[in-house]
């Protein structure tokens, strides 16, 4: 009865008693869920035009962070004036090396093993994230890094907003996240809709001879994912970064992009927002209003338990095709 | 010898009968108020242009659609929904349009498995692989080899079905549902695919199935000459409705039958 | 003992007993079934032919009488066989790939009453021809499958019989008693089988083969080859061949030694593989198909495995049959050899299912020195015998140690062997036959007045080793018109040791010069064809090719080279040869089933491409009936090309002068 | 080219089913067993028996347990390590009720209760496949490593918030604990391992494995012979914890001694997916294959720097080793996707049909 109470009512109760504490925590998970959602936008790029399920997307957002942290000091250390300069040089130069990757990625991986079962896939970015650890940390060392969030012109300090009887703090690096991750968005789902290459790419999801009729190799197409994917990462990179700092425990938080993925669905952009959102509010509220019954830290699973729960009643996703059994 | 045909085999009562069936996906109809009927030990063939809803009406009968309205009522047992694999312990067996084999196993394993309903032996049995597991391995390899045998797949025992021509593979296929003993057999375009000689063999194994097993047949093919070699009745279908129903010869006469097939519209 | 205990029992059913109380327990019977090797030892298989014969009895089978078995080799048709002589009934094999007309043809002559036969095939084939066999009564069939809607008046199934048997035995002891009666009553000097032989020329004769006889013929060749209970052999040969009935029936019996039957013809090789007998027999066509199975399979293997492979074959070539024989060979060599062993020989043989093998025949025809090398060099303990079936197989064989490929042995014990003037091998043999079925003309025609058989063959006694050497059907020696000798399988078999030529045909009996036609092996030449990519539809395409004529060329000219080599048979090189547009059948009556050439028949079919070898054309049309597996009839025609040889001066001159 | 498979001719189905029908086949294992139970222990020095041996052993028979879910049922699995956890906490729990019960006896128990919870995360499996019911898994990996750390009462609250292993003995001899000598853990490892992978065995071979392989292969033909797609899958997920379970048991008591949560990551999970996916999936003996490559490359490249007298220091010789590892698992898909067992049959074949080609 008690504890009915308590899983029931009780967190209700204080969201109404303190309704700031509920926004600032909503916000919270907003942000948090954005991230969640720009990481899943790289697994989805990915999976939709080569039916790859990358799980190396996670190590690739801190590889990202930490070449263009790596490539600034080693800009600085040069004497390159002055700092800003450098800054977006070493940005420029990460974008290069993504490049690159991709290029490597589809030489090196993904056209030897061209029609192999999807799990064989799914396995070698497991060994591309071994690669990338390994490689990452033998140049620029295992230790965390800070990120060059405001020679890159990152907003720093907090804005608080009076509100619902209290104040609700925005942190102004937060916003540009919020911000920097729905351009980012928009402007993939105008690739993706407007581009001779983003409907190429569409092809490819559906079909590779498809592809190819628009006069686009297979090859080209995962080039340009896999860039794309680079350069989300690289965006996530620099947000996680600015947040807490670079380190390679980041990539855990990659796996959160999986049930991001399960609720929007491994195809859908907007899915992946969506479910983005969802995921990240969802467990902060779960965290705050409901993670001391259980000790805290539920939302560590938290999210693959909604996700879960989710699957039962859609097995395709918010916005996923429906599946259909064919005799 | 044999009248074709098989009409020599006790042509008894309703084994299986399929009343005013109707099934739509979404707004799609795909059978449309069907009814005949199967009789114990005769080969009952389901005739029709492509989208008739022949293979629909496969599915209905053992349980992978459910149809909207309707019966099913099999051995005297009418039943609206039920699970394929209660189909299975009912005594339907089936093959596939496109062979549907357990690729990764060998032919003798595929049909091995047609045996797992008449297994019974437990888990810790089957963990030793000894006494009552063992005893029942055997003896069901045993009935397999017989069946393999009637085949005339020896050769192929031990080779993974995913490596074999297609011809085989639909006789492993066949070979499978045998292996269930079943009381009602459905053939979804047995011979699809093959050439003459495959062909004559195949009819060859699905009468020799009917006489030796005595088992009931509904078979759906497209070759004519083949349906009205095997068959002892034929229903026809077309969009979903039966437009005849009765013997080869009646069928070959029947006016709407022959639009159908020239494509008059109705 | 086993020999002289058989010497004991003068007939099959009687051994039969024997081994039922020596080697109760042993197997006797293996059958490939329903996946795994079947097996019956001794007293089962003496139980159930009892159940048997007392079935047929029933039935209504009778002494003296004759019953048809038809089928491959499968133990209820060997029990059949023994079955019937247990009632004293003479069992009759036909060949089961026989067409409607020969088993017609045996059956009325036989004038069985009865017919076991194997399958649905076999009972629709004799069905198909039963107004030609009057006296044909019953059937009974091995193979239930198919045959259920039959009309079942005239038609039993073995299984059925044997069960009532069974019964009828376990019912009342007297019919025990009254079989064991009938067993004893049996006579040595009794025909025990009658053995259709598929003549070279004309009809076929059935030869009438005595109890007693057979098994003493048997005892001495178990005792020659030390064969035991122990020993296993595979019985793939035509069950009506006097080869199977002697080799694995009348041996089996007396050594006691497992007959295992395959599942299929076409899985024999397999189930050979798996069985892994002690006692082979192979005539030389199947060791030669073997031999190019497995050069093609070679081909096929990684550079440095063909390497390894033709090394130490070459190595088997220098020491494999010293070493065999018991000759002095060197440390080097036997060390070289032991590896040989190791790395090729052992596995070769193991794939080949040939491991076990402790004795290997091989008889019929001449067989190629290096084909019969090959064998022996990999440590194949293969020999050559000379035999009839008016003889029950053997007159001559090799001992261990004498092995020679130009020789058939030395004549057999208790075996007597003259050579008449004109070179014709006569015997008087222990196995000799009783006569032919219902012939007398013909059983006097092969008798000479003094009581040897004629066995038609050519032959003389080597010198140095004393083995006897078959050079062709005495009939077959011709002459060409300058008068040299002509013996034409002699050639034939020159050119048939080339794994090219499947078949040949020659000719110069009474013309001016020799003129051969060739059959291609497909197996060979295609494979052939595929390394050197020469593009062919057909068979008859293949055999038209230019580039394979040439190679055949090649192969004309070597013979050619070697028939110079010997005074007697220099002139008799070929002049002229072609390539036939299509395989030699026995469905086409071109050669027998135990596929020998009916050269006069074939001279009839192929009149105009004999014409055109000896008038000078260069090329010939030609048009045949032939038959096809269905059994339809069909014509192929084609247009086939004449290739001239020149001839070697005679070399032999100096080299055999004296 | 070993074989000599003329005349080894089966009479009956027994002998035509059995584990090893060729007679050098059955030659070789004994040989196998008698090295692993005689010969190892006598001439394998700690190191070797303690941080390659007993892993190795581990591993294989969580290998087995993945492979018998992933690799037979075709139901794809990121749980094992949270599943291996609950075997050994559950162990750990069993030590601490029953302390006079042998240890073998409790780990072979602790193994139902991972079962237990295997099976309830299976349920998913009856409405979800492939990455969807991987991610489901994830759900259990997670939750699962996270009550390993949040409920204190699984290790008997201590401070350290990890699991120290007692002592327990069979017949006075420690098998567990600091006094166990590495050579005694071995030996009972290996039997266990050696027991279960038996009964592996006998289980895919049989009608269970059918059935398995039934549903991996096509689910709908599957149910359509009489198979209920739902008691197969979660028995295939009980049966699969069951040996994870058994295997982080032994894992714990036999070879680290203690473990914390993090010894159950998401990582152990992948670690051993790819023991499975490398060594093959569908083929127990590339279970072991997988478990040896996968375990004994890094120690393999750890060591090689120093045999060759390189100055790296232990952090480079690590970064190395994964960039290695990564790389040599994309390369071994490439090459051999069917895995480690793939190339171990086709030698086999090779030799059977030697000297020729096919």
């Amino acid at each position: 009865m008690d504890l009915l109470y308590k899983v029931f009512i009780d967190p209700f109760v204080q969201m109404g008693a303190a309704p700031d504490l509920l926004v600032q925590t909503m916000w919270e998970g907003l942000v948090a869920g954005v991230l969640y959602a720009l990481i899943a936008l790289g697994f989805v790029l990915i999976f939709k035009a080569s039916g790859v399920f990358n799980f190396a997307q996670g190590i690739m957002v801190v590889f990202a962070a930490l070449t263009l942290v790596g490539i600034y000091t080693l800009l600085r250390n040069w004497g390159l004036q002055p700092s800003n300069l450098a800054a977006f040089l070493a940005l420029g130069l990460t974008i290069g090396v993504m490049f690159v990757l991709a290029v490597g990625v589809e030489r090196l991986v993904l056209r030897p093993l061209v029609n192999q079962p999807d799990i064989i896939l799914f396995m070698a970015t497991f060994g591309l994230t071994y690669f990338l650890i390994g490689f990452g940390e033998l140049v620029f060392g295992g230790e965390p890094k800070v990120m060059i969030a405001n020679e890159l012109y990152l907003p720093k300090g907090a804005i608080d907003i009076k509100m619902l009887g209290g104040f609700v703090q925005f942190q102004k690096i937060d916003i540009a996240a919020a911000v920097i991750a729905s351009i980012m968005v928009v402007s993939l789902g105008i690739f993706f809709q407007r581009t001779r290459i983003g409907r190429a790419l569409r092809a490819v999801a559906d079909s590779h001879r498809a592809a190819l009729s628009v006069g686009i190799s297979l090859e080209q197409v995962w080039i340009i994912v896999w860039f794309a994917a680079g350069i989300v990462a690289i965006t996530t990179g620099i947000m996680w970064g600015a947040r807490s700092q670079v380190e390679f425990s980041l990539q855990i938080i990659a796996l959160k992009a999986l049930p991001v993925l399960i609720l929007g669905g491994f195809t859908s952009i907007p899915g992946a927002i969506v479910g983005g959102v969802i995921i990240g509010v969802g467990e902060k509220l779960g965290e705050f209003y409901w993670g001391p019954l259980l000790g805290s830290g539920i939302e560590s699973w938290l999210a693959y338990v909604i996700a879960l729960i989710f699957l039962l009643f859609r097995p395709q996703g918010l916005f996923g095709e429906k599946i259909i059994e064919r005799v | 010898m044999r009248a074709p045909g098989g009409t020599d085999v006790a042509v008894g009562d309703v084994l299986l009968s399929v009343e005013n069936v109707s099934l739509s996906f979404g707004g799609v109809k795909a059978i449309s108020d069907v009814s005949f009927d199967i009789r114990k030990g005769e080969i009952r063939a389901i005739i029709g242009p492509n989208g008739a809803g022949k293979t629909s009406m496969l599915n209905v009968i053992n349980g992978f659609y459910h149809p909207q309205q309707g019966r099913v009522t099999f051995k005297n047992q009418t039943r609206s929904e039920m699970r394929p694999y209660e189909a299975a312990y009912g005594g339907i067996a089936r093959t596939f349009q496109n062979v549907a084999l357990f690729r990764g196993m060998t032919a003798l394993d595929n049909i091995m498995a047609g045996r797992t309903l008449k297994m019974h032996s437990n888990l810790f049995w089957q963990m030793l692989r000894y006494g009552p597991a063992m005893r029942e391995e055997v003896e069901h390899r045993h009935r397999v080899e017989e069946i393999i045998d009637f085949l005339k797949i020896q050769e192929i025992r031990r080779v993974p079905v995913g490596r074999l021509p297609y011809g085989l593979q639909k006789r492993v296929e066949l070979g499978r549902a045998l292996a269930m003993e079943p009381d009602l057999l459905l053939l979804d375009e047995p011979m699809a695919g093959m050439n003459m000689e495959e062909k004559e063999d195949m009819s060859r194994y699905v009468l020799d199935v009917n006489d030796h097993y005595g088992t009931t047949i509904a078979l759906i093919e497209h070759d004519m000459g083949v349906v009205m070699d095997l068959s002892d009745r034929v229903v026809v279908l077309d969009h979903g409705i039966k437009i005849a129903d009765g013997t080869p010869d009646e069928i070959k006469r029947n006016q709407s039958v022959i639009d159908a097939y020239l494509g008059v519209a109705h | 003992m086993a020999p002289n205990a058989a010497a004991r029992a003068d007939t099959f059913p009687k051994l039969l007993m024997r081994n039922a109380q020596v080697f109760g327990t042993r197997p006797a019977m293996r059958h490939k079934d329903l996946g795994i090797w079947q097996t019956w030892t001794w007293a089962e298989v003496l139980d159930v032919v009892r159940a048997y014969a007392v079935g047929l009895h029933r039935l209504g089978l009778k002494r003296g009488e004759t019953i048809a078995i038809v089928g491959a080799n499968r133990p209820r048709l060997y029990w059949s066989v023994m079955a019937a002589q247990m009632l004293g009934a003479i069992p009759v094999p036909v060949y089961a790939d026989a067409v409607a007309d020969e088993l017609a043809y045996v059956l009325a002559h036989a004038d069985v009453r009865f017919a076991a036969v194997e399958d649905q095939e076999q009972v629709d084939k004799i069905q198909s021809v039963l107004e030609r066999v009057p006296k044909l009564q019953l059937m009974l069939y091995d193979e239930k499958r198919g045959l259920r809607d039959y009309d079942h008046s005239r038609l039993h199934s073995m299984e059925d019989i044997i069960e009532e048997g069974q019964k009828a035995l376990a019912g009342d002891p007297s019919v025990r008693a009254w079989l064991d009666g009938e067993i004893a009553a049996g006579r040595g000097s009794d025909p025990s089988i009658i053995l259709y032989t598929s003549g070279t020329t004309g009809a076929s004769k059935g030869v009438l083969l005595t109890g007693e006889r057979s098994i003493m013929a048997a005892s001495d060749t178990v005792a020659f080859d030390k064969l035991t209970e122990h020993d296993v052999s595979l019985a793939y040969l035509p069950l009506a061949w006097v080869g199977d009935h002697y080799l694995n029936y009348a041996q089996g019996l007396v050594s006691g030694f497992c007959t295992a039957c395959p599942e299929s013809s076409d899985t024999a090789m397999a189930d050979l593989r798996e069985i892994g007998p002690s006692f082979y027999f192979a005539p030389p066509r199947t060791l030669e198909v073997l031999l190019t199975r497995v050069t093609i399979r070679m081909e096929d293997a990684g550079f440095l495995k063909r390497k390894m492979f033709h090394y130490f074959v070459g190595v088997a070539r220098k020491y494999g049959e010293r070493i065999l024989n018991g000759q002095p060979v060197p440390l080097g060599g036997r060390l070289l050899y032991w590896l040989g062993d190791l790395l090729v020989y052992g596995p070769l043989k193991n794939v080949l299912g040939l491991s076990r093998v402790r004795v290997a025949y091989t008889a019929g025809e001449a067989i190629g020195p290096d084909l019969f090398a090959f064998y022996r060099s990999i440590g194949l303990n293969l020999k050559q015998l000379y035999g009839q079936t008016e003889a029950f197989l053997y007159l001559t064989a090799q001992p261990d140690g004498e092995i020679y490929s130009d020789t058939v042995g030395r004549t057999f014990p208790n075996v007597d062997i003259r050579i008449a003037e004109n070179g014709e091998v006569l015997f008087k043999s222990p196995g000799m036959f009783a006569g032919y079925f219902k012939d007398e003309a013909k059983t006097a025609e092969v008798m000479t007045p003094d009581g040897y058989v004629k066995t038609g063959d050519a032959g003389y006694f080597d010198e140095k080793t004393g083995h006897l050497k078959i050079i062709d059907r005495a009939k077959d020696v011709g002459r060409l018109n300058d008068g040299t000798l002509f013996p034409p399988k002699y050639i034939e078999n020159k050119l048939k040791f080339y794994p090219n030529i499947r078949e040949v045909v020659a000719y110069g009996d009474k013309r001016d010069f020799v003129a051969v036609m060739l059959n291609i092996d497909l197996t060979a030449v295609s494979s052939w064809a595929e390394r050197n990519n020469v593009v062919y539809g057909s068979y008859q395409e293949l055999a038209g090719h230019p580039l394979v004529y040439d190679m055949l060329e090649k192969h004309v000219a070597e013979v050619n080279r070697s028939l110079a080599q010997d005074k007697m048979t220099a002139g008799a090189q070929i002049k002229r040869f072609l390539i036939l547009h299509k395989e030699l059948d026995p469905d086409d009556g071109e050669i027998t089933r135990t596929l020998k050439v009916r050269r006069g028949f074939i001279e009839e079919r192929y009149a105009p491409l004999i014409k055109a070898l000896y008038d000078g054309s260069k090329e010939a049309d030609i048009s045949t009936q032939v038959t096809f597996e269905d059994g339809r009839k069909g014509a192929i025609s084609a247009r086939i090309k004449i290739r001239d040889m020149k001839t070697e001066p005679t070399t032999a001159a100096m080299g055999k002068a004296a | 080219m070993l074989y000599r498979e003329a005349g080894q001719f089966k009479t009956s189905y027994e002998a035509d089913e059995a584990v090893f029908p060729i007679l050098q086949d059955r030659i070789g294992v004994a040989l196998i067993l008698v090295i692993g139970f005689a010969v190892v222990p006598f001439v394998s020095s700690n190191f070797i028996v303690n941080s390659v041996l007993i892993p190795v052993l581990v591993f294989s028979l969580a290998a087995i347990g993945l492979n018998l879910l992933t690799g037979y049922t075709g139901l794809l699995s990121l749980g094992t390590g949270g599943f291996m956890g609950v075997g050994a906490f559950a162990c750990y729990k069993l030590t601490t009720f029953f302390p006079d019960i042998n240890i073998v006896i409790l780990i072979l128990l602790s193994g139902f209760v991972s079962a237990a919870v295997g099976a309830v995360f299976g349920l998913p499996s009856l409405r979800i496949k492939g990455f969807y019911l991987a991610v489901a898994t994830l759900a259990a990996q997670f939750f699962l490593s996270w009550c390993f750390i949040r409920v204190p009462w699984l290790y008997n609250y201590n401070i350290s918030a990890s699991i120290e292993v007692p002592t327990r003995t069979l017949f006075g001899i420690p098998l567990t604990g600091p006094t166990a000598t590495p050579l005694m853990r071995y030996i009972i490892v290996l039997s266990i391992v050696v027991l279960m992978t038996w009964i592996a065995s006998n289980l895919i071979r049989g009608r269970l494995g059918r059935m398995w392989m039934a549903v991996r292969d096509m689910d709908i033909a599957a149910e359509l012979i009489g198979i209920k797609l739902y008691r197969t899958k979660l028995l295939a997920f009980a049966i699969s914890s069951y040996y994870c379970g058994v295997a982080g048991a032994m894992m714990v008591f036999f070879w680290l001694g203690n473990a914390e949560s993090e010894s159950f990551s998401i990582n152990q999970s992948f670690l051993i997916l790819f023991m499975v996916i490398v060594g093959g999936l569908g083929s127990l003996m590339g279970s072991f294959f997988g478990a040896a490559f996968i375990w004994g490359l890094p120690i393999i490249l750890r060591f090689t720097p120093q045999f060759f007298g390189m100055p790296l220091n232990a952090a480079t010789v690590e970064h190395l080793t994964f960039m290695i590892v990564g790389a040599l698992i994309i390369f071994f898909l490439i090459a051999e996707p069917a895995g480690l067992a793939r190339l171990w049959q086709v030698g086999k074949q090779k030799l059977r049909v030697w000297p020729f080609p096919y």
